[in-house]
């Protein structure tokens, strides 16, 4: 199925772009802008607005008719897609299936001090009406808070004999999240510790795709709960059969 | 009911509404002793003349444009002798018109089966009316629930009637509480009304009986799934405003866009025209028990917002005094205004704020309807969608009653699905977040918005006092409203404005007048 | 000089997007809605916001980094450029140059009813702080106001002796301001007109270069004041000689 | 002066005063007869420490690493002596030093002559800072421009000093009055101060001295091109606080974040160590008549804004009290509040209001900073501009002084030029249209907004008698505040915490005590 974006009509293309371009705001600037958006495959562009807003930068609003079509079926989703167990449904299974606690270990490492996305999960209290993994009977969870370095989280993944170690990156600006989520997993490597852990990256920018390329067997990004999490690491346990 | 805050005069507000009432009286004279083309099209579809002929031409039409000047005794008699003398249903009748019978050949039956007949086909039209009434008025009884305040109100206008019934789905869907099926560009310039689905328009759906029948089925369905009812708007204006408010009756619509002079204002349409068809279209809506919508933003679009506020009230009074005499009960009376202020203007807000809140005390009954930016939109949709976050705000802090939701992109198109996503998410934001406002606060004794308040009214009452004086025919011909000279023997339409015979003859009419209680 | 959009950073290429997509919300939706920005020539897309809007249709804010790079050398300004004279110089102009009143017809056509624009040029109180046409002592200007049929539009500048005629275009749904400027140019044609008056058409969403194409010599977009058209009106009666 | 319109009780006001009174004494004390390894380097930057060594370690870091115990003495008697003994100036010493020169090698010289070059030295400390004070007061005077109601404050965080120059120049010819350039992510947790001009930095730039000079010189520019003065801001904040107040007041920063808990609450330092720094910092920034911004706003990220609004108050009279016992006059203590009620809270804009006018009616001369909508945001960039809108509003609505314009792409990166422009715009655009709104409008007597702002209060007067009985020290162990729980021996810095011995000296404490009049 061919799909094109939709303003008021099918397959009209319409969508909304605002960008600025660094060169002073004259007629030439605003017929550059929308040259600029015909380039990105657009049969119809329209500068509806633009500002000069510094002495050498102009802003711009343009609603465009894209031309471009996309074949829909051959979209490919890359985020986890699985059957999310409940609170109760998630006990009970560790119950049956594990026969023991789950010991789940998280922290938001590097210099990112953004406690609240890892506290959303772990939290007793948890996030949006969904209860955090410290309230799970079945789940001993500890939660180091912000700023942990990576050799601090894994040494205490080991004390604690950890099943699952979660790890959450907020700031992106620079890519500083690859690096330190990277670094996370060579320093795994490097003890030997590569399967030793269920590896669970998390964050408002982080795809299950990015996870898997840096190397963690899941990414998660918004809006999740801690029933996502533990569905996917009680599952992959018994899949590998770590539940012993 | 809504707390007084602006402490205005009693007295100032009881003059500006005497004069309203003198200056209506020689309109409401020239109104009783004359008909239009459209007045006797809308009887006869009151009496069941419908459907088209081969060119498209609605039956309504083909019976009237054949009367020339016989149309002084009105078109009921002709049709209803037809009716008796075929023996047909009108259906059958409307078919043999359009198959090429010219009922005017046919010779008169006695007025006597003339006027039984008469009543007997009213009698149908004023059980599917009450059928509809009731029918409005016991699923809101069923769904039982409660009010918005205000009511969110927001138009489609794709051009093509089943588009714009998948955008009203998702409108509703996104939880506003009416709809409005904009009209295509210059409908309201035809003189006859397009007949069947349509598909095709600019800037907007052709106002059909048919399209108005697909809307209301959609949203009859989209009602009983969300357990609310989502009214449905259309356009009385124009010059078929009474057979737009027939089909509007028939079709179970809620409100219908209706005002006294916007027509001559805004569509140069001829003014004695206007006068005579909005009276009996508001007869006809006061029937059907439909919540007109007047247009006084229009006179900002125009004019400066801050400069001529007290056009608005000025005409606001002169709706309400017309939709009276036309039998309308106040709380069928969605009088019009507009936030329009320039958004440049120190304190336009306390100002905007008190332009509503004025609307709101000296109109406590009627749905007040409170239209969004647009003049001043421009291209930068994020500025516009802050303007629209403020008039939201104004709306809601002045307990307005219909709220026409702004759109971030109205100075560039009809709405996209996603405007209206935003628009209906930022008002209810902005709304719920300051629920209470209105009980909340209150105004500075003599302050900003008490003096604006007053001094709008005092402008008010000037403007009125000058048009009485020199009468609204002359006055709307020197350019007194929105700036615009109409002069009184032009303008579209001024052919079809017909003085009645002495023997003049409209059983509907009288039915309606009869039923509403007014002479 | 090659240019790219800028957030934070030259050429970091960053660009705000929103559009609807015809499908129902979920994460293939969501995937589909970053590889069609993707197929713009983005480098990098991200779908920061996304929401079912009905049924079958989604909506979704998306930032990115395009990859697309616009040589601003290459872009060639259709609009008008001319220096433009204040009020009293034109009138100057008109008294050194022309040496007779100037005539000018203006008009709203077809079925277009939004005289504010034409109103805006041509009205004696103008529009923000410009005077207006009529106001000139050297023009002759008539506002025919709008919804006026190109044939009598036509007709009128025929028996004032126009030396041109404005023409507005505010509705272009469904491009009806195409087909109304067009029809007028075909029937100026057709009854011989063609030269006979210098034809200006206006709008905001009229270009030079659509009025070009369509056939009239000149064509203005937003906030145009009567300074621009009486300029360009005076001296191109110059230049064709048709002051006389 | 703004009126008061929430009738709230005095008592209640002057009993939360007195609690924070009570809770600070043991701080105090402690506060008095301790020192820290950045006190000491602050003080040795009054005396003139600058510079980095090959390593790129700040001289002043050098000098105290390597005092060892005798840190308890305080820094500044080894470095005057090296000065005497070595007849250097300070920069000569300084090059020394990065040469490898450890001055604790050398004989003491006789006290008095340390006392009087530190006197000579201190001298020039404030002869620098008074010009940057008067040079601030004539330019203000000059430009003689009313003052912004409130000042909009905006961000730039590029890492780059001289891209955050670019985006400063825009912002200015836009219209803000206040710039702050955001430091890199992790700067508030080096026990250094980076030095000279940076291009790279995580999430902000690194607040270097030089960087500060850059930033004050180019908009010293924009401000006489423009005719009116730009506030630059930077922050104290982290284990260099009164190092950073000691920059701040050289390069003529005009306002400074100045938290007496952010660091111990959200940076995980230690609390001690931050007790003792706020203090110097302080006083360095009260000589230096620059406006301190507290962190409250924090609070409200971790914690629900309707639940625990109360700790943003505890706190604002928490850090007054530590503000006014460093000898800081009310008039530059800019406490900090923020808009994070929940979008979806019916009423949220009123209890919203309610407490920004608590603060202003609590802390009337009080220049309050009110930060903007940021937990609530999401991607939606249009929600979020109409959040911002209502921020913009409430700031107005309530009499704020210091405004930090809300982004709309908050929730996705540090601000894009364009971002900040739309800011701008929608700030100028809500804020002048409502500009008398303050004093028109009055709330309904024991209304929501009044016993919302009660209730508020008493939620405070309960929680500082629980920390009162509890203690600072416990109370913030067991994490009463912010949810954190943060252990008296643990966080970042504690290393750096001395107790002072009996001979300990530090002139330049000395002489800012004096000056401040405080003990
Ligand atoms: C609160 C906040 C802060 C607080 C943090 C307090 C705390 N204790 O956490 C304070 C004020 C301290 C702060 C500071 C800074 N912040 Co901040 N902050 C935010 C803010 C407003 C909200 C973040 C938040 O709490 N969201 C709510 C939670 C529940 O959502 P979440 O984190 O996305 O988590 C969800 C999912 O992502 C997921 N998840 C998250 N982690 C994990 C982990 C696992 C394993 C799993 C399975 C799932 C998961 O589950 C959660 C629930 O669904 C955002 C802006 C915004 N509106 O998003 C900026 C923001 C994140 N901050 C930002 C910045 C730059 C900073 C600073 C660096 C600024 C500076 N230079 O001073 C500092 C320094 C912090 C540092 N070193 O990291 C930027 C980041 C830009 C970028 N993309 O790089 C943002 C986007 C603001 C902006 N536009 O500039 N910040
Ligand atoms: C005011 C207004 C009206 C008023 C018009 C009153 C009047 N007497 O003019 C009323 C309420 C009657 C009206 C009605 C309708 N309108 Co209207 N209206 C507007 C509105 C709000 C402002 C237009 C305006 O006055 N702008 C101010 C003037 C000064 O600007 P301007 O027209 O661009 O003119 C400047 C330049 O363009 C230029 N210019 C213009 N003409 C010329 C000519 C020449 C020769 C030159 C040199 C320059 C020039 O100079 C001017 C000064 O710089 C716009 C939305 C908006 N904010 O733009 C919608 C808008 C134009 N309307 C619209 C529509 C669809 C309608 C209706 C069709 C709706 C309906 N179905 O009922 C009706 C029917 C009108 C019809 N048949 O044409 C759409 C058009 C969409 C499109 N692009 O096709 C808009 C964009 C709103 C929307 N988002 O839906 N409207
Ligand atoms: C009362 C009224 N009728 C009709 C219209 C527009 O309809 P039309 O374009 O069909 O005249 C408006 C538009 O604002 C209006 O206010
Ligand atoms: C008082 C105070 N200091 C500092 C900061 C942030 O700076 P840093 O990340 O350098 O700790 C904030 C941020 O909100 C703050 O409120």
């Amino acid at each position: 199925m061919n799909i094109k974006p939709y303003g008021d009509a099918l397959d009209d293309g319409a969508m909304q772009l605002s960008f600025t371009l660094p060169v002073p705001l004259d007629a030439k600037a605003r017929e550059a802008a929308r040259v600029y958006v015909m380039k990105l495959g657009f049969e119809k562009a329209e500068i509806v607005y633009s500002k000069s807003i510094a002495e050498n930068f102009s802003f711009f609003v343009c609603y465009g008719k894209s031309a471009v079509v996309l074949d829909y079926d051959t979209v490919v989703v890359e985020e986890l897609e699985q059957e999310v167990m409940s609170y109760d449904e998630i006990n009970e299974f560790i119950k049956r299936e594990i026969k023991r606690k789950v010991v789940i270990v998280g922290a938001c490492t590097g210099t990112d001090a953004h406690t609240v996305g890892i506290d959303a999960i772990m939290n007793m209290k948890g996030y949006n009406h969904h209860w955090g993994l410290e309230r799970y009977p079945m789940i001993e969870a500890y939660n180091l808070g912000a700023q942990v370095p990576n050799e601090e989280l894994i040494k205490f993944a080991e004390e604690v004999n950890a099943d699952a170690v979660l790890v959450s990156q907020i700031v992106t600006g620079q890519d500083s999240h690859i690096k330190t989520l990277t670094e996370f997993v060579e320093l795994l490597e490097a003890e030997g510790l590569r399967d030793k852990f269920i590896t669970v990256a998390g964050g408002p920018r982080i795809g299950n795709k990015l996870a898997l390329e840096i190397g963690y067997d899941v990414g998660f990004g918004r809006a999740v709960y801690s029933e996502d999490v533990a569905t996917y690491v009680v599952e992959k346990m018994v899949e590998r059969k770590l539940a012993s | 009911m809504l707390r007084n805050k602006l402490n205005l005069s009693d007295e100032k507000i009881a003059r500006a509404r005497e004069l309203a009432s003198v200056i209506s009286e020689p309109v409401q004279e020239f109104i009783d002793k004359s008909t239009t083309t459209t007045v006797e099209r809308a009887t006869l579809r009151i009496l069941g003349a419908d459907g088209v002929d081969a060119d498209d031409q609605p039956i309504a039409n083909v019976v009237v444009d054949n009367m020339g000047d016989n149309l002084a005794f009105g078109a009921a008699k002709p049709y209803i002798n037809a009716l008796l003398k075929k023996g047909f249903t009108p259906d059958e009748l409307n078919t043999a018109i359009a198959e090429g019978l010219d009922i005017h050949e046919l010779e008169l039956t006695d007025f006597t089966h003339i006027k039984a007949k008469a009543d007997e086909l009213i009698q149908i039209f004023a059980e599917k009316v009450k059928k509809n009434v009731k029918y409005r008025n016991d699923k809101i009884k069923e769904y039982n629930r409660p009010e918005s305040n205000p009511k969110l109100y927001i138009i489609v206008a794709s051009g093509n009637i089943y588009e714009d019934v998948k955008q009203a789905e998702s409108a509703a869907e996104l939880g506003v509480d009416i709809i409005a099926v904009i009209r295509a560009t210059a409908q309201s310039l035809l003189d006859f009304v397009p007949y069947g689905p349509t598909t095709e328009g600019f800037g907007g759906t052709y106002a059909t009986q048919e399209n108005f029948k697909i809307m209301r089925a959609a949203l009859d369905k989209v009602c009983d799934k969300q357990g609310r009812y989502i009214s449905l708007v259309n356009y009385c204006s124009g010059l078929c405003m009474p057979e737009i408010a027939v089909m509007g009756a028939f079709e179970r619509l809620d409100m219908m866009l209706n005002d006294s002079m916007y027509g001559i204002l805004f569509r140069d349409i001829n003014m004695y025209r206007t006068f005579v068809d909005q009276k009996f279209s508001r007869m006809v809506n006061t029937y059907a028990d439909v919540i007109i919508n007047t247009g006084e933003d229009n006179y900002l679009t125009t004019s400066d917002a801050f400069e001529s506020a007290y056009t608005v009230l000025a005409s606001q009074f002169i709706n309400e005094k017309f939709a009276y005499n036309a039998g309308m009960p106040a709380r069928l009376m969605g009088l019009g205004h507009a936030f329009e202020m320039d958004p440049e203007i120190k304190n336009g807000f306390l100002y905007e704020m008190a332009q509503a809140q004025m609307a709101r005390e000296i109109f406590p009954e009627a749905p007040l309807k409170y239209m969004p930016p647009t003049k001043h939109m421009t291209g930068n949709v994020f500025m516009g969608h802050t303007m629209d976050a403020m008039f939201n705000f104004a709306s809601k802090a002045t307990g307005q009653s219909i709220h026409l939701l702004g759109m971030l992109t109205e100075a560039l198109h009809t709405p996209y699905m996603q405007d209206r996503f935003l628009a209906i998410e930022s008002a209810k934001y902005v709304m719920n977040s300051m629920e209470d406002f209105y009980d909340e606060v209150e105004f500075k004794k003599d302050g900003l918005i008490m003096q604006r308040a007053e001094k709008v009214l005092n402008q008010t009452i000037v403007f009125l006092e000058s048009v009485q004086k020199k009468g609204m025919f002359d006055s709307i011909e020197e350019g007194l409203f929105a700036e615009m000279k109409r002069p009184k023997a032009r303008g579209k339409g001024v052919k079809g404005v017909i003085e009645r015979a002495p023997s003049y003859w409209n059983p509907t009419e009288e039915f309606l007048k009869r039923e509403l209680g007014i002479n």
